[in-house]
């Protein structure tokens, strides 16, 4: 394999991002000196490190090579002091355009010290790729977190992840051709090639009968694919696959929509947690643009993305009690959620899609009258949902489904950097809002609560951890109101700089939400990733749900509350072979029936 | 009128959607809007169902699952309901790569066509990012037959200026007469936007503006005590705290701009005192 | 008693086991309903369903004729099962040994159901097909001892023999309570309904059916457990009444059941309510049990207490 | 104005129990189909281009992220047609945030359920500007000159003779200031208009 060593001789690598004076060079020596840690990494790996820059505050950058790179991925994930770092997710950029290269950038969200938003960091570690040989060595067999994140963007750049154990097509469909990449810069955002379907699939276990629950299944609200090898009613292995809500946002974002409107596309990702999306995607925004966004639209955000996340846990309840045929639970989790929907749809016109953002501030003002509004909705929310909480909890039938079903040590929880309540009931101490410096775009630092973390990791425990997040939202709300300073909402931007990088990230209430944002020219987003939470949970999923039963498939299935469309790369394939017959049984046999049934 | 229909069981695909509306359709089976009452049950598979709720702007992907699903219905009551924008016109991802599209153009002029409608035939279009249960509830209700429908299109003439409607359609132009020029009121209702949000901009607006003309009407040679004292009373009747500080901050912006154009006014008339003929 | 009243009593009960199944599904419904704080759909809900089914043409999947019989089979194996109950103080098909009968009646709707599973070549059917035979299994034997303590208690196997001469024994009470439980849970409510499933396993055997076949088992479904509730009501009511004579005292009698049925079936709606569905291994662990129970009634209604 | 209820408590009168008969008892549910409601005054429901105000500038059609709002352009018959498809709106009101004369008014209509789309569809047709000089059609519409023309103060109309100016193309704007420049050969003509307007000049 050709390495930058030998190309080195006639290889003058010079980045057009830097060459303008632009980016932030302080000099090695003080970037080194800033957080605890990035030090040792230089001395760890100094011949292969080729340049060393901050991007924002808090977001350290390395060039280095790319043979060098899984031993770099793994130095940081498995850091003796540092125990939550975790592989964030990795970007991959084609930037011919720019400098004749492809970039391939895995960044770990680097945890110092548990909840201290000054210590942690994020950390980038680029490596360059000439046009003609787009591959890297693969770290997804030491690092299962990895192996999705290889695996699209091998589908979407047509990068080579050497070495990658289970190559196979991840998100783009089934009819779609060899060798077209979307996320090239050379191919259009709206032309869609088609081909024959081809569907590749683990093969069936012998001794075990097939049992397929998806593309639309009762269990699982949206379509997701979960193959289950079954020998009588124990599931033994699962092959999943998903991308069904692959909507090309990404390439959307990066056609035909300018800085402002992709914050409206970022907030379509997902229907429930749009929000969070549209905060970390301005969070990135303001961090290039070097804008301080006034306090009052600090808090209103703040303020906002804790009432969905209240109307988040409640809903999720509710599905939980519904998937086990619990559904006066999922009847009353529900009818206590509607005040919070009917407050958010007064203060900002829209039952979900809030559209309260735009980058620099907020759109909408929050009067005194809402204020009260709000205050008197939490009260009422907090009664009930206790009540609620007394009688769901008791209901032993309930609590028998519950109750040491899929469990996830935190061992495998780690590896598989799986984020958010999932990752708290099984012990992991991680909370974005806390251990990320979200204080640019979001108020965390100035209110008080605490993170809820247990041990069991079975799905009653996700269940607790969910509704004492539930409660510590509550009072967050209530700290956000009287606190609420005065001032402007919005800070109008300006044009913005050219070819800068920055992240975003905000903590939803499925986990941690990654935006990294690189302008191009005339306000466009040159590239602009976005990494949902359940993209980490999901791949632990299978772990979960081996040694269980048919009926608790659905169950541990949405006790991560999957959210396939905020994965935005869910996808399925049909286990039809691509034959059509009208109305026979093997027909009829694939085509796993959808639920939404409730009753 | 006499319901045509006492009992639709309907079955929900999800077509790609970002979950927005498959949450809305849940919601409205929720105690507060109850869908169960009018007799449609959600049932979880498509053959024992009637109807068919569609979600999401059809994905490549999940064009062969809703192909199945449309197939495995009963034949005789097919009833398909695309619920949500992207259901009913493919919504903000409608010419993305990763959509089914079979209409020729790609671009802007595709304002129509888009979503599942490409590969089923749809009887109603419930749109809106998401419905809200109550719209998902007066598309239901139109199905149901207890509903009329209210939507008409719309086609206007906009007449250029100074020229009078024939038809009944034609609009003639006409800028609202305001008590301060056109310029002062777009520079303030830019500026509003930053301090109190595009929602309440307007209303506060003219309130000012009311009181701008009183202050202008009452006591011209000294507008601005006149204009203080207005807004002073105004505050006794408008609690919020919000509102006041963005009329406190109209009043001082107000000021500044009157002075600034008049200023530039006798700046220009100075510097170039030939104008006529020019 | 002429012949007149049995026959009157006999039309009343053929008209009550046709009319009133769905009738009491839509009451559970709006019970269910109102505990979850919802309108709920009107009673006739039901009635509006099967009428709108019945109305369906219904699509075959399959080329054998048992999955076109099996709903029409398993109707007539639930009024057959109905009919052999009594109504007042008349039975309308009063033959001999009519509790066994009345036994392998009703179990034949569970198997035509699961036969019907069988028939279709799709994963979910047979996974509920499997279920519904795994509770059949062990709930089926614990009936038929508790059955025997009855025939024992009374000494006959006729049912009208049996409500004629029951007589008040710790046992009996015991297995009053066992019964209970084991008729529930046989009539598929709601922590017991594994076999339809909608979250699981999409209707279960159901799941290939629509349209009129569909209707068919719904409503033989429905009728099953009119009668299983009918039985243990009359088993509670009739004996303790004392003999009936008169037509008015049987009247009487048949409307005391009548109203019984109808409370009891909000309270089974209740119960469905509050309960999420269990594992099939929680069942059939609860069913075990249970049969060991039943064992040790048999043993102490034989030493006669 | 004095009996009438400020802007804030209007909007608080407004009460959602009233207006959608939810019980506080135990059925809460709506009797919503059999009864007329109406959304809460912040509700974002779908735009309504009001044709009295509409210029045609396009403001909106550049900020709508889904393209629900797109202009029509017929050069031959000197029209442009401004669209809107309610079923492709997705109510993020940016339109209203960006329309300079406020046509483009917020309403909360939320009972748009059609079978057919074309119900859905908003037509504004505006007449182009006509350049006598070059005999073709303009971009912008004659609404909009009017609209530029209250807008701009008195003395910037006079100072610049925009009066008979702004009606024509690019080309004939330059040729008329060209020729201006010949007649008025030594007045004191600020040297930067004439790098501006004249470009070559």
């Amino acid at each position: 394999m050709v390495t930058t060593r030998d190309l080195e001789a006639h290889f003058e690598f010079e980045c057009r991002a830097c060459e303008n004076g632009h980016c932030r060079k302080a000099d090695v020596e003080t970037i080194l000196s800033e957080r605890k840690g990035l030090k040792e990494f230089y001395e760890a790996f100094k011949e292969h490190i080729k340049e060393c820059k901050r991007m924002t505050y808090g977001q350290y950058m390395f060039v280095i090579d790319r043979e060098v790179l899984p031993e770099a991925v793994l130095w940081w994930h498995n850091h003796p002091e540092f125990k939550e770092t975790h592989l964030s997710t990795a970007v991959g950029t084609d930037e011919r355009p720019l400098n004749g290269k492809f970039v391939y950038m895995p960044f770990l969200n680097v945890q110092v010290e548990p909840q201290n938003m000054d210590e942690n960091y994020w950390v980038f570690l680029k490596a360059y790729m000439p046009a003609d040989d787009p591959s890297f060595p693969s770290v997804a067999a030491k690092l299962p977190a990895a192996l999705w994140i290889e695996r699209e963007v091998k589908d979407l750049l047509g990068f080579n992840p050497v070495g990658h154990p289970d190559p196979r097509r991840l998100i783009l469909p089934e009819d779609w051709p060899e060798g077209v990449y979307p996320l090239r810069k050379d191919m259009d955002y709206r032309h869609s090639p088609m081909a024959e379907v081809k569907t590749e699939f683990k093969e069936k276990p012998e001794g075990t009968t097939l049992v397929p629950m998806g593309p639309v299944h009762m269990g699982i609200e949206e379509p997701a694919h979960f193959r289950l090898f079954v020998k009588g009613e124990e599931i033994v292995d699962v092959d999943y696959r998903g991308f069904y809500s692959h909507r090309g946002i990404e390439k959307t974002g990066e056609g035909r929509l300018t800085y402002n409107q992709v914050l409206f596309l970022a907030e379509r990702i997902c229907g429930i947690c749009g929000y969070q999306h549209s905060v970390s995607y301005a969070m990135a925004v303001e961090r290039l643009a070097d804008v301080e966004i006034p306090d009052r639209a600090r808090y209103i955000r703040t303020l906002m993305l804790e009432l969905e996340r209240i109307h988040n846990h409640l809903l999720w309840v509710g599905i939980a009690a519904h998937l086990v045929g619990y559904d006066t639970g999922f009847m009353h989790a529900w009818r206590i959620r509607e005040p919070v929907m009917w407050l958010v749809e007064r203060l900002t016109g829209n039952r979900k899609q809030y559209g309260m953002n735009i980058v620099g501030g907020v759109r909408r003002d929050i009067l005194d009258y809402r204020k009260e509004e709000i205050l008197k909705v939490v009260k009422q929310i907090r009664e009930e949902t206790k009540k609620f909480i007394d009688i769901a909890l008791n209901t032993n039938t309930f609590i028998k489904r519950a109750e040491g079903v899929g469990i996830l040590p935190y061992k495998i929880a780690k590896a598989y950097s799986v984020l958010g309540p999932t990752a708290r009931a099984s012990g992991r101490r991680i909370d974005t809002r806390l251990d990320q410096a979200t204080k640019t775009a979001m108020a965390y630092n100035e209110v008080d609560f605490k993170v809820p973390v247990y041990k069991e990791g079975d799905v009653l425990a996700r269940v607790l951890v969910r509704m004492d997040e539930l409660f510590e939202s509550l009072w967050i709300v209530e700290q956000l109101i009287d606190q609420m300073p005065g001032g402007d909402i919005m800070v109008p931007i300006g044009d913005l700089p050219e070819y800068e990088e920055a992240l975003g990230f905000t903590e939803a209430h499925r986990g941690e939400v990654v935006h990294y944002v690189m302008t191009g020219e005339k306000n466009k987003v040159y590239r602009w990733k976005v990494r949902a939470p359940t993209y980490n949970n999901l791949p632990a999923v299978p772990e979960m749900l081996k040694g269980y039963h048919v009926a608790d498939a659905p169950l541990i299935i949405a006790s991560i509350d999957p959210c396939y469309s905020c994965t935005e790369r869910v996808q399925f394939v049909d286990v039809e072979t691509g034959k059509v017959k009208v109305l026979t049984e093997a027909e009829f046999n694939e085509l796993s029936i959808k639920y939404r049934g409730v009753f | 009128m006499g319901r045509r229909l006492k009992s639709v069981w309907v079955y929900h695909v999800d077509a790609g959607s970002c979950n927005g509306c498959d949450i809305e359709v849940l919601d409205v089976l929720s105690p507060y809007y109850d869908l169960e009452r009018l007799g449609v049950k959600v049932v979880p598979n498509p053959r024992h169902a009637d109807a068919l709720f569609i979600t999401g702007p059809l994905t490549r992907q999940t064009r062969i699952a809703l192909k199945k699903a449309y197939e495995a219905m009963p034949p005789k009551p097919r009833i398909v309901v695309a619920v949500g924008t992207c259901a009913s016109s493919g919504g903000i991802f409608y010419n993305s790569y990763a959509l089914y599209n079979t209409s020729p153009q790609r671009g802007r002029d595709r304002l129509r066509s888009g979503g599942p409608e490409m590969i089923v035939p749809i009887d109603m279009y419930i749109p809106g990012c998401p419905p809200s249960p109550e719209e998902i509830l007066y598309g239901v209700a139109q199905l149901l037959g207890i509903k009329e429908k209210k939507m008409k299109g719309e086609y206007w003439i906009a007449l250029p200026p100074k020229e009078t409607p024939s038809k009944e359609n034609e609009v003639e132009f006409r800028i609202p007469d305001r008590p301060i020029p056109l310029r002062y009121w777009l520079t303030l209702r830019e500026e509003l936007r930053r301090v109190i949000g595009y929602y309440d901009r307007e209303a506060v607006l003219n309130d000012f503006i009311e009181l701008v003309d009183r202050a202008f009407k009452e006591s011209p040679e000294n507008p601005r005590e006149k204009l203080h004292d207005l807004v002073t009373g105004y505050f006794l009747k408008e609690k919020d705290s919000r509102v006041k500080v963005a009329m406190r901050f109209l009043e001082n912006e107000f000021w500044r701009l009157y002075d600034e154009y008049h200023s530039l006014g006798e700046a220009l008339r100075k510097k170039y005192p030939v104008t006529a003929g020019v | 008693m002429e012949t007149t009243a049995k026959l009157a009593f006999s039309f009343i009960g053929v008209l009550l086991t046709f009319l009133l199944p769905p009738y009491l599904d839509g009451i559970a419904r709006r019970v269910k309903a109102r505990l979850q704080y919802r309108r709920g759909p009107p009673l006739m809900q039901t009635w509006y369903d099967l009428n709108k089914l019945f109305s369906l043409p219904s699509v075959k999947p399959t080329k054998s004729a048992l999955f076109t019989w099996a709903p029409y089979l398993a109707l007539a194996s639930a009024v057959i099962g109905a009919l052999l109950l009594p109504y007042g103080n008349v039975v309308p098909i009063d033959i001999g040994f009519n509790l066994v009968v009345f036994f392998y009646v009703i179990l034949m709707v569970s198997v035509f159901l699961m036969l019907a599973g069988l028939t279709v070549q799709n994963a979910f059917s047979h996974l509920g097909s499997a279920r519904e035979m795994q509770i059949i299994l062990t709930v089926e034997p614990l009936i038929a001892i508790l059955y025997g303590v009855l025939a024992y208690n009374a000494g006959s196997l006729n049912i009208s023999d049996i409500i004629a001469n029951l007589h008040l024994t710790p046992s009996l009470v015991m297995t009053y309570v066992l019964l209970a439980y084991a008729l529930y849970v046989e009539s598929g409510f709601m922590p017991f309904d594994i076999a339809e499933a909608e979250q699981e396993v999409i209707g279960g055997p159901l799941s290939e059916y629509s349209g009129r076949l569909l209707g068919v088992f719904y409503y033989a479904i429905y009728i099953k457990r009119f009668a299983l509730l009918w039985f243990f009501v009359s088993l509670l009511v009739l004996p303790w009444v004392g003999p009936i004579n008169t037509t008015l005292k049987a009247a009487e009698v048949l409307a005391v059941q009548f109203l019984l049925t109808v409370a009891l079936y909000p309270v089974i709606a209740s119960l469905e309510a509050t309960n999420a569905r269990l594992r099939i291994d929680h069942v059939v662990k609860m069913n075990t049990r249970a049969f060991f129970a039943g064992i040790v009634i048999l043993a102490i209604a034989f030493m006669g207490w | 104005m004095a009996e009438s209820l400020s802007y804030t408590e209007k909007l608080k009168k407004w009460n959602r129990f009233e207006v959608e008969k939810f019980s506080k008892k135990a059925p809460v549910t709506t009797p919503y189909p059999f009864i007329d409601i109406e959304k809460p005054p912040e509700y974002r429901g779908i735009p309504h281009i009001n044709p009295e105000k509409c210029i045609g500038c396009g403001a909106c059609v550049n900020a709508c992220p889904p393209d629900a709002l797109i202009l029509e352009w017929d050069k031959k018959r000197g029209v442009k047609r401004l669209t809107f498809n309610a079923a492709r709106c997705i109510r993020c009101h940016r339109c209203v945030e960006v329309c300079p004369t406020g046509a483009m008014e917020p309403t909360n209509i939320f009972e748009i359920a059609t079978d057919n789309k074309e119900d859905l569809v908003e037509v504004v047709e505006h007449k182009l500007a006509y350049c006598e000089e070059c005999g073709e059609y303009l971009d912008f519409t004659e609404r909009q000159i009017e609209y530029v023309k209250a807008i701009l103060p008195k003395e910037i109309i006079d100072m610049y003779a925009l009066e008979d100016r702004i009606g024509l193309t690019q080309e004939a704007k330059m040729r008329k200031t060209v020729e201006k420049l010949r007649e008025t050969e030594g007045n004191a003509y600020p040297a930067f208009i004439l790098v501006k307007k004249g470009g070559e000049e």
